[in-house]
Formats: structure tokens, sequence, C-alpha cells
């Protein structure tokens, strides 16, 4: 009784409904990029309730643009761009949900980072990356390549260690004399 | 981390200096009189206009915002942290600080999301119990939206009438679970106990007064001139602007795009019950307006079906691994004694696997991305909140705008510091 | 003849502002330090120093404003004796209507110069 | 003024009278940060009326504020923020520390959060709850209208230290 088991009340039987033109997308992404699909989990087999595409780093933004743009694909909603510390190396999964609201179905990209690797910015596929991408630097420490202004996002700028990270202390914190000034040349043209 | 401040410190740790002199550039020249140099100024934490704890700095020419950026992280929580160290009983509390305004839908999706990952079904009792609070929410996080954005441009008399309704729906909601604001009443498998008996026919008493009140508050402000006049064609957001920054719920409905989770994605008895979506054409301040006045009207309705439907029944699911031993077999029965131990301080089990559980909140799509290795405690618990991707596009919506606009475009996208960040 | 009113007037009006001011002064405590001098920033650290030029536009609204409240100023003597001169000639209607026209001819050349549009 | 600090006859009748004065008149300044900034509303909406109390004129300014009332959390990013908002309050002023999350943290014991705004800034009552109930604020404000008007607060002792450290020098 886990995850594979459709719960009537919640989403019923979204993963059966889909099951078929996720198939059908997956085939067509494999053969448009054979060799930047490390691995895709599918919802019966693993454990998961919408299939995981691993994507190499060096094609990401080309797959994800595809997944925008490509017919039959259509997942135009970014809904969330976040990270997971698995703590076996490769050490992070940054992870990107996509909806589209053609078909009304979702996927899951991820792409694993090693320590200290750079992952390429999806800010030129969707502006609204900027923000969650910068909290994934300020939470997990991967930093994203050409983005706009890579600085911490929840934290104070003068914080140090990477809060999210397993092998962060829950409690303890670092207080500063004065407030963050005015970024005065963030403002200039 | 020997940075760690001792607790019992008392103050900041002194600063030599305490204005920070950086070097502001004055490039206004002499001869052009009407060119002034540029203001930078610094809307800061604490300001009436800034809901919450967030903060913009802009670089002002006269009245007009050339450049801004804004900032936020001044109440964050490490609620994603204190995911993986609290296990998923005790992360209940945590949600609905969340979106303190409508802290019901926090719960409920929290509980589903979790429910989903156990394969857990809840009766149909607790379902209906469970969108009424949903919709319940949703209408008093409108109210006091919209109620801040009049109150931001003048209207005060408005918000009291919208906090009147809230405040008597705070106690319908008090009667269900004790508290006014911070209700954690859902629990994964069920509901934190049953209803008070008669507690439906006052929502149907409530959902009366609050339409005739809804309405009033409608004439006082929908054809108000100053009203209009300050809302309409001010923080124009298109479609396509929409769809580039992630906006969900009403903030793109007001912009034109027909999506709704509640209906594109039905989740619970959402499928037999009849509401329609109300969608804004030009996506400024006042379509936004009045695409949340008009979802009140429409969550009232939802809220009178779901009350008729309501049957006495079990609010607890028969599943084992979540159900918590009724009092008296934990007092007289030594199993029952150990499973409530065992269940509230070990805390039960979810089978490996993750899922991303989104439902539509108030002021967009709340998602619960949830990985677990199997333990008691999440191995990661993600939370997706809308007003992130909301403020992020406060800047570019304010650029050429006058200040006075801005006030009015933060109000509209209903940004709230709980569950921005997080 | 009849002023000692107004002069009891502006004496109560003189005591209690400046009584406020006095006893406010006497009795309120006194603490400065560096941190409260710092203007305030909505909490934040003032940068940079706050004498910048501003544009001429809010000096042109400041000016219009206060020639067209002046100019208000003027009926509340007029509006006080206007009962009275009305019964004996209408011609305190012709002044007033003669001073407003002189005042709208401005009116409508400022709206005319295009003073008033802001940017 | 007695050399120990304690007050004669007189004075004490103006003191009774200042402290009269000021306790009818604690003009708040909002510091919401979080769910209890929500019920600080409720506070001063028309149902909890708060101006019954002197306290209705909600000041943003801490130039023109007497009562500071801290309401939700205060983490390490916000503590500088309200350091600089008491020190900029003119003198006589008093702290509410409203809600758990100001008064110690509450249940976010975390690296993110000072656990109680006592060690920022000096606090004169505290009001429990999580939010704490309207009517909870509205008795935190009456209590502190009692210590105001007995003189414990802690204004009062910075008052009479400079009092006593004004003689000695």
């Amino acid at each position: 009784m886990d995850i594979r088991t459709p719960v009537p009340t919640i989403y019923g039987d979204f993963a059966k409904k889909h099951m078929e033109l996720w198939r059908g997308q997956g085939e067509r992404l494999k053969s448009t990029f054979p060799s930047a699909i490390e691995e895709i989990r599918w919802p019966g087999e693993s454990a998961t309730d919408v299939p995981i595409f691993y994507v190499s780093k060096s094609q990401l933004v080309e797959v994800l643009r595809f997944l925008k743009e490509a017919d039959g694909f259509e997942y135009q909603f970014l809904s969330d761009l976040t990270a997971t510390d698995e703590e076996v190396e490769p050490r992070f999964e940054v992870v990107y949900q996509l909806a589209s609201f053609v078909s009304g179905s979702r996927i899951r990209v991820k792409t694993r980072v090693r320590e200290g690797e750079r992952v390429p910015t999806a800010t030129s596929v969707w502006v609204g990356a900027n923000w969650p991408e910068r909290e994934v630097w300020d939470m997990f420490g991967v930093r994203f390549e050409g983005h706009p202004d890579m600085r911490r996002i929840l934290m104070d700028e003068r914080w140090e260690g990477h809060p999210l990270r397993k092998d962060y202390p829950l409690r303890g914190y670092q207080l500063f004399p004065d407030p963050m000034p005015i970024n005065v040349d963030l403002l200039k043209d | 981390m020997e940075k760690t401040v001792k607790h019992r410190e008392f103050g900041l740790p002194e600063s030599p200096n305490y204005s920070i002199t950086v070097d502001v550039p004055h490039e206004s020249d002499p001869d052009d009189l009407w060119k002034d140099s540029r203001v930078y100024v610094n809307i800061g934490p604490t300001h009436p206009a800034m809901h919450g704890a967030l903060r913009m700095c802009a670089r002002l020419n006269g009245e007009t915002i050339e450049k801004s950026y804004c900032e936020f992280g001044y109440t964050h929580r490490a609620k994603e942290k204190l995911g993986e160290n609290r296990t998923y009983h005790n992360f209940i509390v945590y949600t609905d600080r969340l979106n303190y305004c409508s802290a019901l839908i926090n719960n409920v999706t929290y509980a589903m999301a979790i429910e989903r990952l156990m394969g857990v079904e809840v009766p149909a009792r607790a379902v209906w119990i469970r969108m009424i609070c949903a919709e319940m929410a949703r209408v008093i996080d409108h109210l006091i939206c919209v109620g801040i954005n009049a109150v931001d441009l003048g209207a005060f008399s408005f918000f009291l009438y919208g906090f009147h309704q809230r405040e008597e729906a705070y106690t319908l909601i008090e009667k269900l679970c004790g508290a006014r604001l911070t209700t954690s009443y859902t629990r994964i498998g069920g509901l934190m106990h049953d209803a008070p008996p008669g507690w439906e026919k006052e929502v149907k008493d409530w959902v009366v007064r609050t339409r005739k009140t809804v309405q009033e508050m409608d004439k006082l402000l929908t054809n108000n001139r100053i009203w209009s006049q300050r809302t309409q064609g001010v923080g124009v957001f298109t479609r396509e602007q929409c769809m580039k920054y992630g906006f969900s719920g009403p903030n793109a409905r007001g912009s034109g795009i027909d999506r709704d989770l509640r209906r594109d994605q039905p989740v619970m008895f959402y499928k037999n019950v009849e509401f329609d979506v109300p969608v804004g054409k030009n996506g400024d301040v006042f379509d936004r307006y009045l695409v949340r006045m008009a979802e009140i009207f429409q969550s009232l309705n939802i809220i009178a079906q779901c009350a008729d439907r309501l049957q006495p029944g079990p609010i607890w699911s028969e599943d084992k691994r979540v159900r918590i031993p009724d009092k008296d077999v934990v007092f007289n029965t030594m199993e029952g004694m150990i499973h409530h131990f065992k269940f509230f301080m070990a805390g039960f089990d979810v089978p490996e696997g993750e899922a991303y559980t989104t439902f539509e909140a108030a002021n967009g799509e709340l998602g619960f991305y949830v990985v677990s290795k199997g333990g008691p405690r999440a191995h990661r618990m993600r939370i997706r909140g809308p007003s992130v991707y909301h403020y992020q596009a406060l800047s570019e919506m304010c650029q050429g705008a006058k200040i006075a606009d801005m006030v009015a475009n933060l109000g509209s996208i209903n940004i709230i510091a709980g569950e921005l960040d997080r | 003849m009849e002023y000692i009113p107004v002069l009891i007037l502006m004496g109560f009006g003189a005591l209690v502002g400046g009584g406020a001011l006095l006893l406010s002064a006497l009795l309120g405590p006194k603490s400065p330090n560096a941190r409260k001098n710092m203007p305030f920033e909505c909490g934040m650290n003032p940068v940079g120093d706050a004498r910048q030029r501003f544009s001429v536009r809010f000096y042109l609204i400041a000016i219009l404003f206060l020639l067209f409240d002046v100019e208000a100023l003027f009926f509340y003597p007029w509006a006080v004796v206007y009962k009275k001169y009305l019964s004996i000639n209408a011609f305190i209607l012709l002044e007033m209507a003669v001073f407003v026209a002189i005042l709208l001819v401005g009116y409508f050349y400022v709206l005319g110069k295009g003073a008033l549009e802001w940017d | 003024m007695s050399k120990d600090g304690s007050s004669s006859f007189l004075t004490t009748r103006l003191d009774d009278f200042v402290n009269w004065g000021r306790k009818h008149a604690l003009w708040p300044l909002p510091f919401g940060t979080s769910c209890c900034g929500i019920e600080m509303m409720a506070t001063f909406a028309s149902e909890y009326d708060i101006g019954r109390f002197g306290a209705e004129a909600m000041r943003f300014s801490p130039r023109q504020s007497d009562l500071l009332i801290v309401a939700g959390i205060v983490n390490t990013k916000m503590a500088p923020v309200l350091r600089n908002i008491y020190d900029q309050m003119a003198e006589p002023k008093w702290v509410m520390s409203m809600g758990a999350c100001a008064s110690s943290g509450g249940i976010f014991n975390v690296y993110s959060v000072t656990q109680g705004i006592d060690t920022i800034i000096p606090v004169d009552i505290y009001v429990p709850g999580c939010p704490p109930s309207p009517e909870g604020v509205l008795h935190a404000l009456l209590r502190l209208q009692e210590k105001i008007q007995q003189g414990d607060t802690n204004f009062h002792r910075r008052e009479r230290e400079a009092k006593i450290g004004g003689g000695a020098q």
C-alpha cells in the first residue's frame, strides 16, 4: 500500500490515465536526445507518482526547451525547481517539476550534480526559474551557470554554510550587527 | 559552527559605524532643470504597504520607479529543514504557519500529500468536511487580501466589513478545531475530531450572511470612481508574462489563463460539486480584484452544496498504520498503550517513494514534494509556495509605474510572508 | 472694538500649542544615541546623503497649490459679510465674480501650458 | 529627588499624573512579521477594537510611536532591523512581545530564528499564545498599563538609573 495504489479522492487514477501519453513522450524524448536521457523511472515500476527523466547536465537546457515547445509535449508551466541532497556521490539532484495545461499531465526532470559542479541555468527557458535557482544556491550550494545575479535569497548575504545540506546542524544561528544596506549597483542600468 | 551566538547574549554585536556611506552617484547635470538626480529609496521590511516582512529597493526618477529589486527572507523559519527532522505527524503543526491567512488549505494539502504516499483512503464524511474547510479558508483569505488591498488605497470601511465576516468564520473554525488561525485540524488519514453537531447548519447561515455582506462590499467599491481609477490599467500583466513567471491562482486567472486545479485536476469530491471558474481579461489590479470577489461567491456556493451532502459517518480511515487507537483501548489494554506510545513517539513509517501533490490554494498552486526513504521522517519536504513566483514578478510589474501603483500591485498579488519565506 | 475675542482665541491657541511643546520638552526624558539619530529608513541603515536635487515639477505644483489656496482664503471674510450687504445692493456679487474671473484666467493658462501634467 | 532614587511626595503626584497620561495614549508600532500580525489586525479591527484603550493610532514610524508590538517571528535577518527600529523610537517606549515566536522562538528552534526578542531588545510584557487571541493581546495591554502606572517597566528603570547616574556625575 504505497504510492502505486491510487487513492480515489486524491488524484484517482492519474498515473493510469496518462500512462500511454508518458510512454509515447518517453520514446520520442529518447529518440531525439539519445545521449542526454540517462535513466527514466516509470510510475508503475518504481515508487513515484509521475515519470522521472534523469537528464545529463550538458544537454539539460535543450531538453527543457524541447519539453516546453515541442508539440505533443507542451509542458509550458514550470511548477517548481528545487534540489535534494542524496548524501551519496553524486550528491545533489536538481529537480524540475513540469506541468502541461494542454494535456493536464505532469512530469519530473532531474539532473545529478556533484559537489561544487555548476548546472546550466533554466532562466533562458522560464524567467520564473530565477529565484528558485537562487534558493537552491542558497540552501544547497549548487551554483547555476549564466544566472543573472547569483546571490543568496533567503539567508543574509553574509551567512556562511548552506542550511538544507544534510550535514548542516538544525540549530545555532549567526547574528549580524547591521542589516544589508541597499545594493546600489543592482539598480544601475 | 563557532560563529553561533550564545543563547542569552544581550543585544547585537556592536558595529563601529551605523550609517554605511556608499557613494551614491549624482549624475544630475546643472543646466537641465527638469532632469533630477535619481533617488535610491528602500521600501523596507517595516512598512505599512509591505505585507509582512518584504523589502523593495528602487531607483526613482521623481515618482516613477525606474529600476527595482525585491528581497525577502525576513521570516524564514526553515520549515523544509524541519520537515526532515520532524515525524510526519508532528509536521502538521508547521503546515498551517505557511499561508496563515488560509491555514486549513495547507493542512488539507499536506494530509493529502502524505496519504497519497501511503495509499490511505479517507472516508467520505472527512473528505466533505475537508472541502468545507478548504473553501471557507479560501473565502477568508480572499476577504483579507481584497481588504488589505483596499486599505492600502484608502478604503478602510471596506476592510472592516470583510473582517467582520472573517471573525464569524473564525468562530466557526474555532468550534471545529479549537484555534482561530493555526488550526492543525487534519490528520494523516482523517481529521482531529468530528464536527460538532449542528455545525453545518451554522455554516449555511454564515454562507447566507457572508453572501449578503460581500454583495454590499461589492457595491461599495466596484463602481467607486476612485477605486477604478487607482486600479484599472495599473500593474497590467499579460498572459505571456504570467506563463513566463509561473503565475497560478487568481493572479493568473486575472490575466485570462483559464486554469483552476479544482476543475482541471479534481481531488476530493470537486467533481460532484458545480462551480465555475471566473477569468479576467486584461490582467490589471481591477481584474484580479474582480476575480477574487467572484471566487468568493463561487466558494460560498461550494460550501452550501457540501454542507447539504454531509452525512454522519466515520472520520478516520481504517488503515492500521495511521489509525490512532481509541482512548479507552489506550487506557485499558497494554497493546493499545504501546501502540499509542509508539505512534506518537517514533511516528509511523511511510513507504519509500516520492510524490508531488498540488492543490488550488487561495493564492495559487500550493505543492508538497515529499521524498520518503521509508523512515518516520521525510528525506526531503519541499513546499512550493505560489507567493515566491508572484513576488518575483513585482519588479517587472512596477517597471515605470508610480510608487503608489506599486502599493496597489503588491496588494493585488497577495504575497503571504509565511509561504514566501517558508 | 470687538477684537478681544480674536486675541483670546489666538492666546488660547498659543497656550495649548506652546504648552504641549514646553511640557514634553520638560518632562520628556532625553537619551540620544548614535543609532537613534540615524534617519529612519524602514529599519535599514541609510545610504548616501539626503540632499538630492528634486525635479522642478514638485516646486511648480507647490506654488500652484499655494496660489489657489490663498484665493480660497479670500472667500472667508467675503462670506461672513455677504448676507448683510446683499440686502443693500447686489454689487458684492459682482466684486467677487471679477476676483474669481481673474484667477480663472490664470488657471486656464496653467492648464494650457500643461504645468499640471506629471511626467 | 532624594539620593537613593526614591521620590518625595510632590514628585510622586507628578509621576502618577504623567504615568496616567502616558498609559492611556500608547501609540502602537505594529511590527507584524508573520501569523501574529494577522491576529494583531484582528485586535485593531472593529470586532475587538483596541481603540477603546487609547491605542488606536497605529503608527508605522518609530518616531511617533510609544509601544513596539513585535507580532511574529524575528529571524536573524530581521534582528538588526528590529534593533534599529527599537533604537530609533522616542524615549518613553515599551515593547510588547506578542506570541510564542517573538517571546521564545516558539516551535521554531532552528538555525535562522532568534530564540526570543529579549536577546535583542529589552521587553516589557510577553503575550503567550500561538497566536494569542485578541482578548489575550488586550489583556496584555491592560496589564502593561498597570505596570506603567506603577512605574516598574524597563523605561522607568532606565530613567531611575539615569537620575542616580546623573546625580553621581
